[in-house]
């Protein structure tokens, strides 16, 4: 007696997916071993967009990488821009004027919102509702004009500056900002109602891709994809940097709420839900923050001393960090930028395994990867 | 056709000397014409109608650069398509490739034949009109199989695959919800399932409301007949952010255009049949457009019918840019567990119904109780 | 699964997709939501601290060359001399604003502010030539040549000052003063930061006819490599 | 735990394969291990009750002139501290043993280790060049490292 199964014989089909395809988010390259629908095996293959950066940042000086951290992570340059900052004053040793820190924070949480944003429009485009997605961009470019009206960019910022920031608030930008964030806060609920519960949207991702608490530490995910399986750490709250002590938030983390803890919606849901914690804090910084100069004094020459520093923060996509080797001259001896997509990318092969070539395309919008980031 | 040729020779002398065929060939021809002419203008201007919707709702303007609003901007996509270059991918079957997208639009534009427009506005009334129309759509699928397959193309392959186990899949439910409208009227045809519709305060007499199994049924019929013609939650064949394109991501120029109007056209099909089935076709509310002479009778008749028939266009539209795509194994879940179960009780209802109260709906009964 | 779960999921799914499209009717119904902006006719305000072009004021430049110096991606090339004053003369200053990246790190380093970012950024081109923009119109071999004439001139007045004033001087007091010494007339300053930016900080565009010729540029890459 | 602490108990356990702690200009301070003994330490440190290092934050190779280091970024997830562990390795023929089998978020940065330092990892899941074409020549991070003029015929 034969089963249909042998009695049938089916070939398993090699899928390039990507370096060209719309839902891979840029130039990434998943080789698909499938048979039929079912994936047996998803290769991740990055690298397409190698620039080099370490690269360059040991041939520039400390204050000419801050350009370069823009395009890390460029829909959140402005956490870069910070992290890059706040790594290297460490390594230095430099005090950074409290209102300079305030107006990171302020910087850092819109622009985790506007790329929260982005994340959850470009996932609901891949799960083929294209509306939600125009929504967010809406949103976002309300964020992009305030930052266009503090730094004079819409998406590479360069606002961060060693020993504080490049320029002070312009007028009247925090009653802007609070505008936007009363403007903004219905928004969730809406997004909530549209898609976010909506009963096809649930199906596609509950239960799909669980990457549990162990796995997700293990395998080093950081930021809403480690807290959607349900692990509370955010650098912000237990590795506080800047300013982040004074403010009060909650950290997301997933809760298995249409499905186990760790899959696809619980990684989203901890988005949605941090954006609301971001105008929290939003709300606080804007009501703390004192007067003041926004630059220490840093000496143009700027030469740290020896040392080896590796200093991390929060960033919409994870834990970015930047482990800087100093040798006392003007340039960094070795600089290595940790990202957290890239760390990421490292699970998605084994959590794809006999999943669907749809839930690929899922996964890979609820690890919000980014591949500047990634490829570096 | 050919009664109505010899009534068109016996109203107009001056041809009584051309011979009948000849007569009800021109007719035929003519009238296959009028169709087309119409099935291409409303896939031009359904795209345009979809990415202004698609607009509206996604807080853009949409189209509005081609002539007034952008109202010509099908035109020059079809211009655009026209113009293109036609690439036939080096491995890919050829003679296949080439055929798939006829039969594509054929399976789609042969339905148009027996949708009856108007009063008498009808290509041609044939008694068995609604399983026609479920016979010639079938006919997409092979088109859409033969594209993938002859593409050589594998996310073209899995579109195809996916939209044959898909329209398969949802022909059973679209047929079965189709089933109460049939009962009721006694006839396959779709003028009579029309006529049996007319009457009692305009609205009262459409199967919509004839009692809560038929009520059902439209909706039943409505979401699988937007699975039938790849609608977004179940447009997976297409798949953008899947499939890249799915089985068309190989055609280019005209023979993509083909694809397209016939995704249009289906559209309007599946519409059309659920206006003829369920929404009373034709029949002018609290009017009787049979009793008008049969010029403005026409005219009116078919005025409603296609506002009817858009209006339900433009749901499919509105739920096209709501809801986010099903999975593959959902969508079949979602057939043979949903929507078959549920359209079999249903007619089983409607069947018990005509049966219990002797074929008269909720308003007739209500009607016959107050006198 | 029993019958209460399927109905109840049938109802769960009709609903939420009843309140998804009542939101997108609300915005589809609703113009005034309508956020498009006809780009070509209707165009937004850039901000005030907007980044755009560069744009160097040479009146007021002093050829200090900072922003070279500040460029992580030498987009700028500045060459000077010296004048008769013993100031700097520019002979051309050039930015190629196809390799810029608009950080505005020069425009922060600048001591006299001469060099400013403009609204401007609007500039598809079909040459990259077009990218590179000019402050200095004239040909930096004309203005090399006139310099060094006028402070050939300078040298020669000074020299006959000197000896006119050594001659009175002579014939005050015997004894010698020192003449005036001219500026250097060769005093090109030439570019000193890294020019790895040519390979590494332009990854798509390789070396998009910079500045630089592209042989120059490559033999200081290697040197730093 | 203090890093020095850490680095007391492990040179307890370990002896002569701690060579030495690195704490003067070193945040976080790093435990110098001999590269024979990386996945033993490795396997201590997140295995024993009061180390419970669960997390490799990061893993970077280092090309210090003279000779390579990789350096190792732990933290731990139970106890909230942090120390780095680095090994020295000879400029010819740098290998370390992997650890993607302690920590498998380890496989993607070894791999990027390999890719541009040149460095192996012996025992590693999947070595493959990373970022880099499979085909490229050299190592680019190395300080020594000479730029190809074409690759493919394709002026670089």
């Amino acid at each position: 007696m034969t089963t249909p199964a042998e009695a049938l014989p089916t070939q398993e089909m090699l899928i390039n997916m990507g370096p060209q395809h719309p839902s891979t988010h840029g130039v990434l390259r998943v080789l698909l071993r499938t048979d039929g629908e079912v994936v047996v095996n998803a290769k991740p293959d990055v690298g397409y967009l190698h620039r080099a950066l370490e690269k360059i940042g040991e041939r520039v000086t400390y204050a000419q990488f801050m350009p370069f951290t823009d395009r890390l992570d460029y829909l959140a340059s402005m956490n870069c821009n910070c992290a890059w900052a706040w790594a290297v004053e460490k390594l230095a040793g430099i005090e950074v004027p409290e209102r300079a820190e305030y107006i990171r924070v302020i910087v850092a949480e819109l622009n985790r919102i506007s790329s929260h944003l982005i994340a959850f429009g470009s996932f609901t485009a891949d799960m083929g509702a294209f509306t939600p997605f125009l929504y967010s961009i809406r949103e976002r470019e309300r964020v992009n004009d305030l930052f266009e009206e503090i730094c004079g960019n819409r998406l590479t910022y360069n606002f961060a500056r060693i020993g504080g920031v490049s320029a002070d608030l312009p007028q009247g930008f925090l009653e802007k900002t609070k505008e936007f964030l009363d403007y903004f806060e219905p928004k969730i609920p809406e997004y909530n109602n549209l898609i976010s519960y909506n009963k096809i949207f649930l199906h596609r991702l509950a239960n799909v891709a669980v990457v549990t608490a162990e796995e997700a530490v293990a395998y080093g995910l950081t930021g809403p994809n480690l807290r959607g399986s349900g692990v509370a750490f955010d650098l912000r709250r237990d590795e506080p940097y800047s300013v982040y002590p004074k403010l009060e938030f909650n950290v997301c983390v997933g809760t298995g709420e249409r499905g186990q803890v760790g899959d696809c919606f619980d990684r989203y849901m901890v988005r949605i839900n941090e954006m609301r914690e971001s105008v929290k804090i939003l709300r606080q910084a804007i009501a703390q923050i004192p007067e003041g100069p926004v630059l220490a004094k840093v000496p143009r020459l700027f030469k740290p001393p020896a040392g080896e520093v590796y200093f991390r923060s929060e960033c919409p996509r994870g834990e970015t960090g930047f482990y800087v080797i100093s040798d006392g001259t003007v340039n960094p001896y070795r600089l290595k930028i940790r990202t957290g997509s890239f760390v990421t990318m490292n699970v998605f092969e084994k959590v794809t395994k006999g999943l669907m070539i749809a839930d690929i395309v899922a996964v890979i919008g609820s690890f919000d990867i980014i591949l500047p980031e990634i490829d570096r | 056709m050919e009664a109505l040729a010899r009534s068109l020779v016996s109203a107009v002398p001056a041809i009584a000397g051309v011979p009948l065929w000849t007569v009800t060939l021109l007719m035929m021809v003519l009238s296959a014409a009028v169709l087309l002419a119409f099935a291409l203008t409303f896939g031009g201007l359904g795209s345009y109608v979809l990415r202004k919707v698609a607009g509206d709702i996604q807080v853009r303007i949409g189209p509005n650069r081609v002539g007034p609003y952008g109202l010509l901007q099908f035109l020059a996509d079809g211009a655009k398509l026209l113009l293109k270059e036609d690439i036939i991918p080096a491995k890919a079957d050829r003679f296949l490739f080439i055929l798939a997208p006829y039969l594509v639009f054929v399976g789609s534009f042969a339905a148009f034949v027996v949708l009856p427009f108007g009063v008498g506005l009808t290509a041609s009334d044939l008694n068995i009109g609604v399983y026609y129309v479920m016979a010639v759509t079938s006919l997409v699928v092979v088109g859409i199989l033969m594209a993938g397959w002859a593409s050589n193309n594998k996310w073209a392959l899995l579109g195809g695959m996916r939209a044959a186990a898909q329209i398969v899949s949802y022909e059973i439910p679209v047929g079965m919800a189709i089933m109460p409208a049939v009962l009721i009227a006694g006839s396959l045809s779709l003028q009579d399932i029309v006529r049996s519709q007319g009457g009692l305060l305009g609205i009262f007499g459409w199967n919509l409301f004839h009692n809560p199994f038929t009520f059902f049924s439209f909706f039943l019929y409505f979401t699988a007949a937007q699975a039938e013609t790849n609608q977004t939650p179940f447009d997976i064949p297409e798949a953008e952010s899947e499939l890249v394109s799915g089985y068309n991501v190989e055609y280019s120029g005209i023979r993509y255009a083909f694809f397209f109007l016939a995704e249009f056209g289906d559209m309007f099909v599946v519409a059309a049949l659920a206006t003829a089935c369920f929404l009373g076709g034709w029949h002018v509310p609290f009017f009787r457009a049979e009793a008008l002479p049969a010029l403005w009778g026409n005219l009116l008749s078919l005025a409603v019918f296609l506002i009817k028939a858009f209006a339900l266009v433009l749901v499919m539209m509105w739920v096209r840019w709501t809801l986010p795509r099903l999975r593959v194994d959902q969508l079949m879940r979602m057939s043979w567990k949903y929507l078959v179960p549920l359209t079999f009780v249903n007619l089983l209802g409607v069947s018990l119904w005509l049966l219990i109260f002797k074929g008269k709906g909720i308003p007739a009964l209500i009607a016959s109780l107050i006198g | 699964m029993g019958l209460k779960q399927y109905i109840a999921d049938i109802v769960e799914a009709v609903v939420t997709t009843a309140k998804g499209m009542r939101i997108t009717a609300r915005y589809g119904v609703d113009a005034k939501e309508e956020i498009t902006q006809q780009y070509p006719e209707v165009r937004r305000e850039p901000s005030e601290r907007f980044r755009g072009f560069l744009h160097n004021d040479i009146a007021r430049c002093t050829s200090c060359t900072m922003c070279v110096k500040v460029c992580p991606v030498d987009c700028i090339s500045l060459e000077a001399v010296r004048g008769a004053d013993k100031k700097m003369v520019l002979a051309s200053y050039d930015i190629n604003i196809g390799r810029c990246m608009y950080c505005g790190l020069c425009v922060e380093a600048c001591p006299t502010k001469c060099l400013t970012h403009t609204s401007g950024y609007e500039k598809a081109s079909v040459d990259r030539g077009e990218l590179i923009l000019h402050f200095v119109h004239e040909d930096p071999a004309e203005i090399k040549a006139r310099v060094a004439k006028q402070v050939a001139e300078a040298a020669a007045k000074a020299a006959e000052a000197a000896k006119a004033a050594e001659a009175a001087k002579a014939a005050e007091s015997p004894k010698m003063t020192e003449s005036l010494r001219p500026g250097k007339a060769e005093g090109s300053i030439v570019p000193a930061a890294p020019a790895f930016a040519a390979a590494v900080g332009n990854p798509g565009g390789g070396n998009p006819g910079g500045p630089k010729a592209p042989d120059a540029a490559k033999e200081e890459w290697e040197k730093k490599g | 735990m203090e890093p020095q602490a850490i680095h007391d108990a492990v040179k307890a356990k370990f002896g002569d394969a701690i060579v030495e702690l690195q704490a003067e200009g070193f945040r976080p301070p790093f435990v110098v291990v001999a590269p024979e003994r990386i996945a033993d330490v490795a396997l201590y440190l997140r295995d024993d009750p009061a180390m419970l290092f669960d997390a490799l934050m990061c893993l970077s190779g280092v090309d210090y002139k003279d000779r390579f280091a990789v350096a190792y970024h732990l933290y731990s997830m139970t106890h909230r501290h942090t120390v780095g562990l680095k090994v020295f390795l000879p400029r010819e023929n740098p290998a370390v043993a992997s650890v993607d089998a302690v920590w498998p978020a380890a496989n993607f940065m070894e791999r990027e280790a390999f890719d541009l330092f040149g460095i192996d990892f012996p025992g590693s899941k999947d070595l493959r060049r990373i970022l880099l074409p499979e085909d490229w020549d050299g190592h680019p991070l190395r300080k020594d490292y000479k730029y190809p003029e074409f690759y493919h015929g394709i002026k670089v």
